[in-house]
């Protein structure tokens, strides 16, 4: 199938959307498609698996091979589905809640073997659909059901974790910016090896306004920083902010008050800068990093690994089934 | 000279091994094994590890076991009191002498009953001495002292000559049971021969020195008075092989999944005593065997379900625990109606309870543990080679079926071996007509519907990712033909008695079950599992002694065979035997409210025939 | 004028509101509950989720419901066919028309009947004026036009406005009911009265006029030919709230940790529909329970037993799928013999089922559920209200017996909501006889041992962390009577049985079940948490007819209570009616021996009364 | 009680201990019985959890409350049992698989939290009590039961993963460095809050050697360093390399050609250097870590959270379970 035939709306379904209207998810299911479009796979060579939650209903709306699984189980699923024919190419939609609460397990190990699948965390930090409970991305003090006198629990940062299990590539979006989430499903998309996408959304209806720090028109920009690779790190409303190193971490300064030569350049291929731009966060006084953080495919993937093995025991060993059966002590009567 | 020792020929002999935890019982027990089966008798056996923990050496703690029954006709146990006893150390005799039969034999190494060891259980005198033993027919022979003179020419550590032992014990044996010493010598060449690396050559010529002065003792000294000849048992031509049931279940998956044309894939994570599936299929990748040990055992079985969403063959092992902490996500594997086997080796519970121990007590967990009304096929395994065939049934059932089956077999069968007539790979039924992908080409002219359904079988119409044309969406949530959620009420209603029916109707498929004895009786002993050989042959024994008791074994434990409830209705009495509080009792009883009577035990040990028997004659009034 | 329309005195009147989800059809239904309730008559209601996610407004999908009964007797279900529907759109009215009583009344808002609103539900005509609805009494009220003129002079937006059309409905209804329009009048000042905020105030005084106009137009229109009069009920005199099961069962859990002088807490993980459980449990923080909300189900339970472990009072709450998952935990809780409660609100399933939809069919996942043999006993809740009660008796059970208990509702039970007679707190029992910890002042001379039983509970000797010289360790392998880990047979044997005998004791304690009706009859019905009301309300019925027909509720559905088996022999027929696919039934069968019949439902909805009756005539022959 | 009564002894079982002859965890018990003398509790105020494994039989051998659990899932029993009594000392002993495999959830979120635990990891990266699996922590390429052709899976260091999670004690011993490991233990039991202490040891049965390369007399010390507060990164056999800042990581060069301006000096309280110093691998060419990587108890922990939050409702709402229950909407009849 010729890759023009592929378009955002070849890879919709027809069944009715029913997130709330105004949910963040709408324009990520967007920025899901052309990631899909980029891809290259027809629609038939294609699977989404996901968990429960307001987000996780995703496959449903995609003209794909949907798999809506259990809550916090999709990294799980979509490993063996992945392991089973690699020839597919293979998302996974997942919420904060189903990624790093009752998933969080699979969610790092699945990371951590750098499975060629394309991960999207849709961060509302809340479940939204039991209505309305925090979540382990919650910041501290943040009033929820469960949390009527505020959260107590310091928040996750999934990015900055994903970076020390070695992630291979690392990016964040948010609902909002439409054209950044379709660049980095694109090159999420691209990218061979665990893609992981934390993709911020609004929940309406139990967390309005979550983002709004990073979304407002005055001074979100203020909140954070745009990466490119090899691009200087500016960021502002007035790209008056620039990022220099301090230690091993970094600050924000004025860029009128930097040394131009001091401006960090970002580097997608720098995994210690990685683990330092992923976790930078408004209380630190440092900005939300969006875009691609990492992105490095030099590292195996584990499904190829799979079948190298297996290719390199077929070679070494060749057995056949009656062969296998045949083996260990065995006598004739 | 031992010439005049008589040659007594016997039926069976129960033959048991015991010493430390490191000194290898399970090994010699198999090379036992191998060396009957060779000669032509059936044999049986069960080993008994002590706790999961290495125990310190020489403690009663520490002591490891390994029964084993050789007979010259159809073996089904490892039989009930040893007629042997070969005890390496005074911590094993002391652990094993009470087993054996009264006036049985009991062999040791009497180099080992130093004050120490003595000490260490608890000894004052020495038992080979003072009497404690003299209910039996002692043999202590000084076997590291015969086994350094009869290597003294190797030059070799001592620990390396002392570990000869076993081949001495093996030439003791081969004497003593009257087997071809040719055999055994022939399995040291195989084993650590010529084609076998530079040290492993000087193994094989100590080991058999050792065999040969162990053979020679037996024949050159006067310890003993009697030797046993076994005939031959009316066995199956053909290529056998000992092996454990859970070596026999990994063979099985390897061997479904080319049957079936598919890729076999397990999705699993280790837990005693499962995990010796799982080592030995780990080495099938020349097979295109896949295992992914994943990081618990809810990815275990997750990834086995995302393997058969996308048309492998996928199967999950584990034992009880596990199973425990499986069990959503095999409700998401029955609601999605895809293929999926779960091997559960049952170990003794609940929580981690007993783990080196078997026990038959995840029955109830595997029919009814899981939330709402779900229904998935079980199986169970007879015996260590049953389960080649039992994963391979429920492999064919679940493609069959599109739907989860759990084998259950248990750590008796699982770790215990027996021998396998080996099947050729094109004996074995062709799975491919049960896979029946769907596929465009095939169906000119229909639309795909996911949950559109065989009226026979009501497996529904599979499609898998990569098939042109046949996206569509599935999931957890309940939903209608097509896949759709649906919270109608009626859906609901009807999805859940499809799930129903699809289990049920398996049974119209299934062989009728047959009796072991009249088919109409007083008493009816009802076996399944790891129970079916301490039945088979008590029902056998008290057949022959003219009593009124039949048998059956049920292998399909859910859904029941069509005749079951017919075949129960004509006895007056049901007993059912069951390494557990009374769980297949409970299923039989609401079936066909029947007073069936449990045998139950929990002491992390199979039936012994003698155990059931004494049972029925006390059902029997006797 | 409707000066002339007739006040006919009812029994009982069955209501309900259907909606979108977002119009508040469980608050109207709560606002009348409690005026209802006022005014001296029982009540019984169900709330109707429509999917979990939210469906668009103004469809068939998106109706949200809210169904009660009135009565001047004790009421137990929310009745069968509505006697009025009100049904705020077309799709409300599309949707719940059909449930209505032949010839009922169904109030509808005409404003709400444009064409785009009808389209949106496939009518091409309008219900109100083709005859689609001609078999009811319809009474079109231009609801939206009526509330905004009585709105005019106040300056609010038009939403907020809109808004008020819920008591305007009130007011018809208030009428209608012949009900204390004062009651609402305080009711709405108390809420968003003077103590409250600015903006309330408002919302105080448009909620008002709406309210009168309401009441106006019931009285000044003729389109009502005829009111309803209740008469009170004989009701317990005593304060009463409106509650759900998942607020009563929260209360509980509080109250129970202060009467046994020990701190409350919850370990757990939000799930539909137990999640308002942990909701409103969170806001008890000043009477020092504990809530934490965990990264999954597994951690949920595992930190409440490490709290029991510490000597809190635990529980753990969840539904189906997250009861799947702690299977495993409390096999843990179960070995270590400490106390502790699994609420679990039960949902369709298997799998993620039907999440926001009721039903019965984790009974066996909670009597069967985990790997090796494991007891515990399990209570269920019988309404709303009893959610206190139950779980609150869970707790008893769990300290006495030092045990897991579960608590089964389900999501009719636990999001529907009753009156609640509101206990004084030094009026319930007190606990800490139960808690009993074991310190040395209390066992001068004695040493601490952590499996030794009470002989007559057989709960064992409990010693918390900081006891003074009681330091001892537990754990989840088998051990003996010192918590020594123990792989000995016989202790193993020995263990199971105590740990069976513990739950199986609790039946002698527990009170004998009543009969309602004969003693011995034709026919018994059986009744279980969420059935009780249906089948109470049923057996009443058909005993009032003369039907020889006689109805048991259980309480403890594990262990039976004592005199069950002897009751259950007295009948010629046993009918179980089950939101399940006959879940107790089978657990009466193989205890029983007897052909107990199961009325079967899974439609995501519980029994009504007709249901069960027209089951019974049938098995009556009628 | 006095402190002086507490010694090692004092904290000592006499259950029999059943480990195999030369186990690493010997040692490590030994540690412990260190730290919980100077954390100062009487034992019977002192509650050890453990869930499954051979590492995880050890609160048998201790004088002291003891919760032998179930696999994996200690984290979670201890949270429970800490923040119902915060009287108590709590410690948790698991092993490498126990902890990073199945109990991963627990473990990421209990350090998230910042409970106020003792959490000793036993890490011999295998699976010593089922016989010899390998485990999230084996490296690639491994040989063990089930990876007879080698591990393909990527390691996780779970250190590296402590720190990105914020934990606030981060710590590494070594079976064979018995001094050290008492140091570790000994800091943990005094760190309030979260005490990450990950102690290398030997499977002799079915990882032996898997540490050699640290411990080797010869040439250990090259591929080790031990980190200690403000005092110069040096290491090797003759203290012969040192680390020097390199971008946002380190480098290992020759003391000889290094600036004595470059070598860096360790800072417990920096979380950034903490970062880089916890997942130094001597694949990278940077020594493996040991000793106190971090440490900073200003974070809250979560048990002092809860019982602030219940005081302070206390003060706002400060309702009687009696006036609780009459809220809502109520009548008398
Ligand atoms: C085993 C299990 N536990 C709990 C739930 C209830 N549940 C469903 S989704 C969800 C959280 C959803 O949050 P998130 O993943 O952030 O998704 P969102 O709805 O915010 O998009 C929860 C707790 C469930 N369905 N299954
Ligand atoms: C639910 C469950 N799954 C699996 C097991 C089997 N199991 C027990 S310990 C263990 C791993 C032990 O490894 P580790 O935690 O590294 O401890 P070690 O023995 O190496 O000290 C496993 C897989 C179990 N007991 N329970
Ligand atoms: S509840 Fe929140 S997350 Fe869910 S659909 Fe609505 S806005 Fe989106
Ligand atoms: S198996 Fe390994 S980890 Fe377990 S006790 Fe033996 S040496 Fe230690
Ligand atoms: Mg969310
Ligand atoms: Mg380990």
């Amino acid at each position: 199938m010729a890759d023009t035939q592929l378009t955002k709306k070849y890879f919709a379904s027809d069944a009715e959307v029913k997130w709330c209207p105004g949910c963040g998810d709408f324009a990520i299911m967007n920025a899901v498609r052309s990631g899909m479009v980029a891809a290259g796979k027809p629609r038939d060579e294609v699977a989404i698996v996901s968990g429960i939650g307001c987000s996780s209903r995703f496959p449903y709306y995609m003209e794909t091979y949907g798999f809506h699984t259990i809550h916090g189980r999709a990294a799980a699923v979509a490993s063996g589905l992945k392991v089973a024919n690699t020839d597919l190419d293979v998302w996974v939609i997942s919420g904060d809640g189903d990624s790093t609460a009752i998933g969080g397990n699979h969610f790092i190990h699945a990371i951590r073997r750098n499975l060629d699948l394309n991960y999207v965390m849709i961060n509302n930090k809340i479940y939204g659909l039991t209505k309305g409970q925090y979540s382990p991305t919650s910041e501290v003090g943040q009033y929820s059901k469960t949390s009527p006198y505020g959260v107590l629990d310091y928040p996750m940062d999934p990015l900055k974790v994903a970076v020390s299990l070695g992630g291979t590539f690392v990016a964040r979006g948010i609902d909002k910016n439409m054209k950044l989430n379709e660049e980095v499903c694109v090159r999420g998309a691209l990218h061979k090896g665990f893609s992981m996408m934390e993709i911020y959304a609004n929940c309406v209806i139990y967390n309005e306004g979550a983002h709004d720090k990073l979304t407002n028109k005055e001074e979100g920009a203020n909140f954070h920083i745009i990466l490119r690779d090899g691009e200087k790190m500016i960021f502002g409303v007035n790209s008056q902010y620039c990022l220099v190193q301090d230690g091993f971490g970094v600050k924000a300064v004025k860029v009128e008050n930097a040394n131009q030569a001091d401006i960090l350049v970002h580097d997608e291929k720098d995994a210690e800068m990685a683990a330092i731009l992923s976790g930078m966060r408004p209380d630190n006084g440092l900005p939300i990093a969006l875009g691609v953080i990492y992105a490095d495919d030099r590292k195996k993937t584990y499904d190829d690994m799979v079948y190298e093995q297996i290719d390199a025991v077929k070679q070494k060993r060749g057995r056949t089934m009656d062969q296998i059966m045949q083996e260990g002590h065995t006598w004739t009567v | 000279m031992a010439e005049n020792a008589k040659l007594t020929s016997a039926e069976q002999i129960v033959v048991k091994f015991t010493g430390d935890s490191g000194d290898g019982m399970q090994l010699i027990g198999n090379q036992l094994t191998a060396l009957a089966a060779l000669d032509g008798n059936d044999v049986n056996s069960l080993p008994d590890y002590p706790s999961e923990i290495r125990a310190p050496a020489g403690t009663i703690a520490g002591v490891s076991g390994f029964q084993m029954c050789l007979g010259d006709h159809k073996i089904y146990t490892a039989g009930d009191a040893p007629d042997v006893l070969v005890g390496f150390n005074p911590a094993a005799v002391k652990h094993s002498a009470k087993f054996v039969k009264a006036g049985g034999m009991i062999i040791t190494n009497s180099d080992s009953f130093t004050e120490k060891a003595l000490e260490k259980i608890g000894y004052s005198g020495n038992p080979l001495e003072d009497g404690t033993l003299s209910g039996y027919d002692v043999k202590a022979i000084p076997m590291t002292t015969l086994v350094r003179e009869a290597l003294a020419e190797m030059e070799m550590p001592i620990a390396a000559k002392d570990r000869c032992k076993n081949f001495f014990t093996m030439g003791v044996l081969c004497w003593l049971f009257n087997k071809n010493k040719q055999l055994v010598l022939d399995f040291i060449q195989q084993k650590f021969g010529p084609k076998a690396t530079k040290p492993l050559l000087k193994v094989a010529q100590a080991n058999t020195l050792a065999f040969k002065a162990g053979l020679n003792y037996g024949e050159t000294t006067i310890m003993f008075q009697e030797r046993y000849d076994l005939g031959a048992a009316q066995i199956e031509k053909g290529l056998y092989r000992n092996i454990t049931g859970n070596d026999a279940a990994a063979l099985a998956i390897a061997a479904a999944g080319e049957k079936a044309g598919l890729q076999p894939f397990i999705g699993s994570y280790p837990i005693t005593p499962a995990t010796d599936l799982l080592h030995y299929a780990s080495e099938f990748k020349d097979v295109d065997l896949v295992t992914m040990q994943m990081e618990d055992e809810i990815a275990g079985i997750c990834t086995a379900v995302g393997a058969s969403c996308a048309g492998n063959l996928a199967f999950t092992t584990t034992s009880g625990p596990g199973l425990a902490l499986k069990t959503e996500a095999a409700g998401l594997a029955l609601m999605l109606e895809v293929p999926l086997v779960i091997v559960n080796v049952q170990r003794g519970g609940p929580s981690t309870g007993l783990p080196t121990k078997t026990e038959q007590s995840d029955l109830l967990q595997s029919m009814y543990g899981r939330n709402g009304d779900s229904y998935m096929p079980i199986i169970a395994a007879n015996n260590p080679a049953d389960c080649f065939d039992a994963t391979f049934q429920a492999a064919k059932i679940a493609l069959k079926y599109r739907t989860p089956v759990i084998v259950l077999t248990d750590g008796y069968i699982g770790q215990g071996s027996c021998p396998w007539k080996v099947p050729k790979m094109d004996e074995l039924e062709d799975l491919k007509p049960y896979v029946n992908f769907w596929i465009p080409e095939a169906h000119k002219g229909e639309e795909y519907v996911s949950y559109k359904r065989d009226p026979e079988t009501l497996a529904r119409d599979w499609a898998i990712p990569g098939t042109k044309g046949c996206q569509h969406r599935i999931g957890s949530l309940e939903k209608d033909e097509t896949g759709a959620v649906s919270h109608d009420p009626l859906v609901h209603q009807q999805m859940t008695e499809f799930r129903k029916a699809k289990v049920d109707n398996l049974a119209q498929v299934l062989p009728e079950v047959e009796v072991n004895g009249k088919k109409s009786n007083k008493i009816l002993v009802i076996s399944w599992g790891g129970t079916f050989g301490a039945v088979k042959g008590a029902v056998d024994r008290l057949i022959a002694d003219g009593k009124p008791v039949s048998g059956i074994n049920l292998r399909w434990v859910w859904p029941f065979p069509p005749n079951l409830g017919e075949i129960i209705s004509r006895f007056d009495k049901v007993l059912v035997p069951e390494l557990n509080m009374g769980q297949l009792s409970l299923m039989l009883r609401a079936k066909f409210l029947v007073d069936v009577q449990s045998l139950s035990k929990v002491q992390g040990d199979p039936f012994r025939e003698f155990e059931v028997i004494d049972k029925v004659n006390e059902m029997l009034g006797e």
